[in-house]
């Protein structure tokens, strides 16, 4: 069950790859946190409930829910249009973010290690790249963020993976979410909006040595 | 002590005859053998006009020129007599002293801010610059021929045995010559007799000089010339006792004279930018006797 | 131990007093303190110089280990030409800086640096610790570069301080890498260290570790190819600076190199040979470009690079003489180098002050434009013509004496010889000779064009000579530079505990004839005596005969041409222009000329603008070419934040995946191998 | 116990300072954290070696590196308050900023204390989160922008970090522990999965390097740097550089034991060479003296990196030379607000003769550079010349080499500026409202220059101990 969950997961980003609205990264990234709110409560039995319950508020409220609704009203609010421009057509995209996988799995195939669910390493890692290319490859610096929260998400997988042996790991995955949305989100994607009327990378490049 | 009475001696006719054989060859009858001599002493019975522009360095050049003259005289030795004074490496002091008096000929020609004179002053100083390093390379390859580093020993201990050492000695005499024609700049380097300015080295340079200045100036001139034919004879008269040293030594400085006059009646003056490279092959030149003393010595691994 | 406390106190009392004084007391205080701090050390360095060497240990810090410090004759041959220079270049800076006195701040700087710059000179040359050696080293460096920037509102002064500092700093690199390399082998800093490194390590390392040095020191003293940094520093600077840089500061690369050549057993011969081609191109090149300079203080610049290769041919002969055991070649050799960096300091610091006159004077130094300045300046041109003499190596003054020596030293090699060496010998005598040419040449320029004929430029009414108290110091260069030309033996008497640092070991070769050019050098004051009696009489007989007779002065006589007074005479250009037609294909000078056509030339001008080749190909192709690199890299900082985030991906990725794909490739290969 | 009391205090006078909107207690406020920052790093003394609230223990990196953080607090508090009072702001701006650097001093404190990965994590995001407030303290578009730059990469070199810590804790659960500190880790070097440790050492390092300011997360640094008022500037280019270097080296003392010792050097080695590098490039390019500091500082943690990679006395140099930048660098900074006031711009070409308007600090300049330059009688240069001892004696001679050759074109760029700055006049600049600047402002500067050369040509012997003993856990 927790493997369909995490292929459900790698498919998501397959779908981010090949999106062209915002909205549809808004609701990806919903999904996501409900994929991990599944995740989290299949994966970590044994640990204090009360922790648990902790991590699945977060998850649910926080990623599934606070995190979406917020871009959603930002994107309102500062009237981003609806186009994710990409530097690259989608198809690439999609051909990359594959690769990615691809070498992932071959990474994952060379561990010798017991311990470890070899699927929750791949994901998070697949994961990681995918959000690093979205920041890398899309123009609106909303889109950065919300590569930023997906970088996130998998970075929570890989802490679920070793949840049950140190489960404050998972709750340092928290506060890095918490830190990341309130600092960025909150404080400066908002005074981007004010400041920078089009949200665009293009005007975000003025501090530069040549 | 003989050297340099017997320079004086010579110095007295050396440029008469140059001027006898010159007008011989050219069919005059010419001027007595003494009359070089009576012009130096019918200027140092005038008086002189000097420049306004020049300066005191004009007014003691000449007096200087003239007593460097003296001054290298003083090491050159007859055959194994030495000179007033002997010491090692005498020759470098004999090199450098005439260039002291050189330097102030060029100061003072520039002294007088004629162009003239500047020309004249500048090919001064940039010819004889070419004509040293063949000096020394002549003389230290004798040096090493001979192991010594003072004329006088050098040309006592000087025995030209062999006969590429004869040809040694003919070269070396050739370069001798050469030289003393630049340093006293005769033909082919420069034309004393010459009527346009242009053309002059060193009588362009004192052509402001007048009356006793311009008297040294004509006798240090004379001076020179014994003294390079003294240097010229000690190559040959090296071993030889007194008796034979002594006419074989006038015989040697009248042939040399001669030879001036020949070169100056039957040569043509270079183009003035090529006589660097005329001086140049001097150093070659000495190089090659350099190279044949090598040879004699059998250092040739 | 107490004088050397009480000389760092003095020195940090001064500075706190300069701090704190008006502008004239700086100067004041700045002079006396030199005077203090040279008389005291001077003393010392006569004991060692002529009874015993004077030694003492400070325990320094656990990073550097004890600091000896140690003055043996070599130092204090070097000390005592240090304290002459600077203290003659104190004395005549003060009254040189008498026009500056409104710049107080500058002045402050400037006095405190030349406090320092003594300090780390007397320093550099007794401390016997690698690694105080290169703070000091480097303390003089600055402090230089601060006294060269005195001007610093011209843009070129700066330039040429900023070439320098690199420089310097170069050559801080090549010393630091050598002591790096003897404290590797030995842990230990100090200089016995590097005695005992050649003990024990190879020749060949000996050789390298030498020539490490030699690079650092030849930065300093100016070696071509190492010499760029001379000819911008020594114009930019205050006159009594550039007397002073000229004078000692570059004398202390030579100081270093045979501090190190008696430290570092090795193979003498080829270091010998070496160096003796390195300073013969050096002094060839050097003088072969000061001939064609027209600014005066470049020209003296260039010639410091000329006396810096002369000073080098000695030290080869000596070289080469402890290799071949020809005790006579190694002491003429060495004595001549030494005595020649005491004479070079000497009338290289008079020329440059005098120069320092006109400057101040005229308020130029470009030949094209001064001229007749003797009839205005008599002092300052008499002492000029009496440096010219010496620095082209002409009896009687010292010059001649340590060109003597070498060229000795140079002749003696021909005992001791087989082919190699004595086509050497041949080439080093006709560069040396050559050397004294192109100097005469070039100094009977600067001479002429400078002080004597008629004013070109500059109105000669707005000229005036310079106070007595600023040609006191050249008064007694002069006088040191006359006793050494005509009592030369002194010194040689005085060189001897220095120059048997390096011969002591080896015994006299009995089987070689002895050639004493030193026993010469007793003839020579009867000589030049005999020369200024002589010169005196004609002079007199020539007042006694010419009394009774008519004196006329008139124009110059102008060949029948009207006498057009400045506008017709020689100029510098001119004067050595045949000289650069011959020497073209080596020179780099770019000519700015305009042809004349028409039948009536109007206002036509040229003008030469000399340059030097190996500093185009050293220096400006080089730094052209990091530019170039430099641009290529620009992208880097490009202001897009998703550029930022790739590196960092570039980065992981590249270290996880290169290895595996390195893996793969060697696995291919190795397959292939197979097949 | 003192150091809980001492964090609270700390957050409690951030808290005080960002609500308080009264000028005479807010600067009581900031004396007392003063105060307060100078009795810990005291008592810290005392408590040499004693670990205190389980995650934080006084050992002698965090010990010389507190004492270089708190001599430096002290001017940087100092100029904050000149540079506040000078530009008249808001009372919000004002409390903004102070609770900000307090913040920021307090959580490097902690972070370089910290004996536990995780909580030099949890204190490097706070350095983050505060740092962000002083660069955006002019509420500018430029400033903005810096601030999101900033912000946004250390989140992510944050996160490189987490993934990272992550990969450790798998690799120490083959060891079959779970705890997290480095003397446990140490405990355990020998069973840790060299797979997992690889990634963690590679994602710790790339995400430290932001701090540290080096290839390949720099980047940012240098805006936040150019952005930020002087005096917090000063603090980012310094201490918060330390910062990182700790986060590494701590990490780095575990890896040396382990058969990946190479592979880290390696890796170091290029990380390292490639800032010198850059560094380079952009010195002999850049015209804003602010950006032109900040990559100096760029080229300084190169050489770091290259004495630790070096090893043998490359350790000792290493440290050495972190501090002494620390405290060069910052006076650089504080010099460079005066200079700053003078000419009213950073551009190199609009700035000149500083030596004629304000000599004191003019010759703090200089001081600086040839400090900077590690030129003698500099203390850097006693550190960069073990570093390149330990180079050659590691027979690196070629990077050596490059190195140097590299340093030298430094020199060149970074005099050919300084120099304009101090010595060339400048057309078209108006004399009449150039300020005077009050000498005794750069009274401090002054002390952390002396500083810098006293300690490195005549280092006391127990500064010299505590750094022996810091780079003992090191191989030999």
């Amino acid at each position: 069950m927790t493997n369909v969950l995490l292929i459900l997961f790698i498919i998501s980003l397959l779908y981010v790859a090949i999106a062209n609205r915002i909205i549809t990264y808004v609701r990806v990234l919903a999904i996501q946190g409900f994929i991990l709110f599944g995740v989290t409560f299949l994966q970590l039995q044994d640990i204090q409930t009360w922790n648990l319950v902790l991590i699945l508020l977060e998850t649910i409220v926080f990623k599934a829910l606070a995190v979406p609704i917020f871009l959603g009203y930002l994107i309102k609010r500062n009237k981003i249009t609806r186009e994710t421009e990409p530097y690259l057509p989608h198809f690439i995209s999609l051909i990359i973010i594959t690769i990615i996988v691809v070498v992932t799995v071959l990474l994952a195939n060379s561990i010798q290690d017991t311990h470890l669910d070899k699927i929750f390493f791949i994901v998070s890692l697949s994961t990681l790249f995918t959000g690093l290319y979205f920041i890398a490859s899309r123009k609106k610096i909303i889109t950065h963020v919300m590569g930023y929260l997906m970088i996130e998400n998998g970075v929570f997988v890989l802490s679920l993976a070793v949840g049950n042996e140190m489960p404050n790991l998972v709750n340092l995955g928290i506060m890095l979410d918490v830190f990341a949305s309130v600092l960025i989100l909150g404080i400066f994607l908002n005074k981007i909006g004010d400041v920078f009327k089009d949200v665009d990378v293009d005007q975000l490049s003025n501090l530069k040595d040549y | 002590m003989l050297s340099i009475i017997l320079i004086l001696f010579c110095s007295l006719f050396f440029t008469g005859i140059i001027l006898r054989t010159k007008s011989i060859t050219s069919g005059r009858k010419g001027p007595g053998i003494m009359q070089p001599l009576r012009d130096v002493i019918r200027l140092f019975k005038k008086g002189a006009v000097y420049s306004e522009t020049t300066s005191i360095i004009f007014q003691i050049a000449p007096a200087i020129y003239f007593s460097t003259v003296i001054m290298a005289c003083l090491v050159i030795p007859f055959g194994s007599y030495k000179g007033i004074v002997s010491f090692d490496g005498d020759f470098i002091f004999f090199a450098y002293i005439l260039a002291l008096g050189k330097f102030f000929s060029i100061i003072s020609a520039m002294d007088t801010g004629s162009s003239f004179e500047g020309m004249g002053a500048s090919r001064e100083a940039l010819y004889s610059m070419f004509a040293e390093p063949a000096f020394f390379i002549l003389i230290g390859s004798f040096a090493l021929f001979t192991g010594k580093t003072s004329f006088n020993e050098i040309f006592s201990t000087l025995h030209l045995g062999s006969s590429i050492t004869y040809m040694l000695g003919g070269m070396a005499s050739f370069v001798m010559i050469m030289i003393a024609l630049i340093e006293n700049s005769r033909m082919p380097v420069d034309d004393p007799k010459t009527h346009l300015e242009l053309t002059m080295i060193h009588e362009v340079m004192v052509l402001d000089n007048s009356g006793f200045d311009l008297g040294l100036i004509l006798s240090a001139g004379y001076l020179k010339f014994a003294m390079y034919g003294a240097i010229i004879a000690d190559f040959f008269i090296g071993g030889l006792s007194l008796m034979y040293a002594l006419p074989l030594f006038l015989l040697i400085q009248t042939l040399f004279a001669v030879t001036v006059g020949m070169i100056e009646s039957f040569m043509a003056r270079f183009r003035m930018n090529h006589n660097p490279q005329f001086i140049l092959v001097l150093s070659s030149v000495s190089f090659l006797i350099f190279l044949g003393v090598l040879l004699v010595l059998e250092k040739f691994i | 131990m107490a004088l050397i406390n009480v000389i760092i106190v003095i020195l940090l009392l001064t500075i706190i007093l300069i701090l704190s004084v008006n502008t004239v007391s700086k100067g004041i205080i700045t002079l006396s303190t030199t005077i203090i701090i040279g008389l005291s050390t001077s003393f010392i360095a006569f004991k060692a110089l002529l009874t015993s060497s004077y030694e003492i240990v400070f325990s320094g810090t656990l990073l550097f280990g004890t600091v000896p410090v140690k003055i043996d004759a070599l130092s204090a041959w070097f000390i005592l030409t240090i304290n002459f220079t600077i203290i003659t270049g104190a004395v005549y800076g003060f009254n040189y800086m008498k026009k500056y006195r409104e710049r107080k701040n500058d002045i402050t700087l400037h006095c405190i640096a030349f406090i320092l710059v003594h300090f780390a000179l007397l320093g550099i040359c007794s401390v016997q610790n690698g690694f105080i050696f290169l703070l000091l080293w480097e303390m003089m460096a600055i402090s230089v570069f601060i006294l060269v920037i005195f001007e610093h509102e011209k843009p070129d002064t700066i330039k040429a301080g900023v070439n320098y500092l690199v420089q310097s700093h170069i050559s801080i690199v090549f010393l630091m890498l050598g002591f790096i390399y003897v404290a590797y082998k030995t842990q230990s800093y100090g200089f016995d260290a590097i005695a005992d490194f050649s003990d024990h390590q190879s020749t060949l390392a000996g050789t390298a570790l030498f020539l490490c040095f030699f690079a650092g020191f030849a930065i300093k003293a100016g070696f071509v190819p190492f010499h760029t940094w001379l000819p911008y520093a020594h114009p930019a600077a205050p006159t009594h600076v550039s007397g002073i840089m000229s004078g000692v500061v570059i004398k202390i690369g030579i100081y270093g190199i045979l501090r190190m050549l008696i430290l570092i057993k090795t193979d003498y011969t080829t270091i010998g040979y070496f160096i003796l081609f390195v300073s013969i191109f050096t002094g060839i090149y050097g003088v072969m470009l000061a001939t064609i300079q027209h600014d005066l203080k470049k020209l003296l610049a260039y010639h410091s690079i000329e006396n810096i290769g002369i000073i080098g041919i000695g030290i080869g002969i000596g070289c080469i003489g402890l290799g071949a055991t020809n005790k006579w070649m190694a002491i003429l050799g060495f004595s001549g180098a030494l005595l020649h960096t005491l004479n070079h300091s000497l009338f290289k610091s008079l020329l440059f002050y005098s120069t320092g006159n006109v400057l101040q004077a005229a308020h130029t130094v470009n030949m094209e434009r001064l001229g007749g300045i003797i009839k205005k300046m008599p002092r300052t041109s008499i002492l000029f013509l009496i440096a010219a003499i010496a620095i082209c190596g002409l009896p009687p003054l010292n010059g001649f004496i340590s060109e003597f020596l070498i060229l000795g030293g140079l002749y003696n090699w021909l005992y001791s010889a087989n082919l190699i060496s004595l086509v050497t010998i041949v080439f080093s005598i006709g560069g040396l000779v050559l050397i004294g040419g192109l100097a005469i040449l070039c100094f009977s320029k600067a001479f002429s064009i400078v002080f004597l004929g008629n004013a070109r430029c500059i109105p000669p009414d707005e000229i005036h000579e310079t106070g007595f108290w600023q040609l006191f110091p050249m008064y007694m260069t002069v006088s040191v530079m006359i006793i050494i030309g005509l009592f030369p033996s002194l010194f040689l008497d005085a060189l001897q505990r220095p120059v048997n640092l390096f011969t002591h070991h080896i015994v006299f070769n009995m089987n070689l004839i002895k050639v004493g050019a030193i026993d010469s050098l007793q003839t020579f004051n009867l000589l030049f005596m005999g020369l200024f009696m002589f010169v005196l009489g004609l002079l007199l007989l020539k007042k006694l005969i010419s009394n009774k007779k008519i004196i006329k002065t008139g124009p110059t006589w102008g060949c029948g041409y009207n006498p057009a007074g400045s506008k017709l005479q020689y100029t510098a250009a001119s004067f050595v222009r045949s000289y650069s037609k011959l020497a073209k294909p080596l020179l780099d000078i770019e000519k700015k000329e305009v042809e004349i056509d028409e039948v009536f030339p109007s206002g036509k001008h040229y003008e030469t603008d000399p340059y030097d080749k190996i500093e185009r190909l050293l220096i400006d192709k080089p730094l052209k070419l990091i530019n170039k690199i430099a641009d290529l890299f620009l992208f880097l900082q490009n202001g897009k934040l998703q550029m930022y985030i790739l590196y960092g991906i570039i980065f992981i990725t590249a270290v996880l995946c290169l290895p595996l794909i390195i893996d793969k490739i060697i696995a291919i290969l190795h397959f292939l191998n197979n097949l | 116990m003192m150091t809980g009391i001492y964090l609270i205090c700390a957050f409690l006078i951030a808290g005080l300072l960002f609500v308080n909107r009264n000028t005479i207690i807010n600067n009581t406020l900031v004396i007392l954290f003063g105060l307060l920052q100078t009795g810990f790093t005291i008592y810290a003394g005392f408590e040499y070696k004693n670990s205190v609230l389980v995650y934080f223990t006084f050992d002698s990196l965090g010990l010389l590196l507190l004492f270089t953080l708190s001599i430096i607090t002290i001017p940087a508090l100092l100029h904050s308050y000149l540079y506040i009072k000078r530009h008249d702001e808001t009372p919000q701006s004002i409390a903004l900023y102070f609770s900000a650097i307090v913040l920021l001093i307090t959580s490097i404190t902690a972070a370089y204390l910290a004996n536990h990965i995780a909580v030099i994590w949890i204190f490097t995001e706070m350095t983050t989160l505060s740092a962000s407030v002083l660069i955006y303290h002019h509420r500018n578009k430029l400033a903005l922008e810096g601030t999101w730059k900033y912000v946004f990469i250390c989140a992510i070199s944050i996160t490189f970090v987490f993934i990272g810590i992550l990969f450790l804790s798998l690799s120490l659960q083959n060891a079959g522990s779970n705890d997290l500190s480095f003397a446990n880790l140490m405990a355990y070097k020998d069973q840790l999965n060299p797979f997992w440790l690889r990634l963690a050492f590679l994602f710790i390092f790339t995400g430290f390097t932001a701090k540290l300011g080096l290839v390949p997360m720099y980047t940012a640094g240098i805006d936040a740097k150019d952005k930020a008022p002087a005096p917090a500037g000063a603090l980012l280019a310094s201490v918060l550089m330390n910062l990182g270097f700790v986060g590494i080296f701590r990490f780095y003392a575990i890896i040396a034991h382990t058969s990946l010792f190479h592979w880290a050097n390696l890796i170091i080695f290029i990380a390292a060479f490639l800032s010198i590098f850059v560094a380079t490039v952009y010195m002999t390019k850049v015209t804003n003296i602010k950006r032109m500091l900040a990559y100096s500082g760029i080229e300084h943690m190169g050489i770091v990196m290259l004495g630790i990679a070096a090893g043998g006395i490359g350790y000792y140099a290493a440290i050495l030379h972190i501090i002494l930048h620390a405290f060069i660098k910052s006076s650089l900074f504080f010099q460079f607000n005066q200079l700053y006031r003078t000419f009213q711009s950073k551009s190199i070409n609009h700035v000149g003769n500083y030596f004629k308007y304000n000599p004191t600090g003019a010759i703090v300049l200089l001081f600086g550079f040839i400090s900077a330059t590690a030129m003698p009688p500099s203390g850097l240069f006693v550190s960069e010349f073990l570093i390149f001892r330990s180079l050659f004696e590691g027979s690196y001679i070629i990077l050596l080499v490059v190195v140097l050759l590299l340093l030298t074109i430094v020199i060149w760029a970074f005099g050919k500026n300084i120099l304009k700055i101090l010595f060339l006049p400048v057309q078209g600049l108006n004399e009449i409202n150039i300020p005077k600047i009050n000498p005794w402002e750069s009274l401090s500067q002054y002390i952390l220059l002396f500083t810098a050369i006293w300690l490195g040509l005549n280092p006391p012997s127990v500064f010299v101990h505590l750094i022996q003993d810091a780079v003992k856990i090191l191989p030999n």
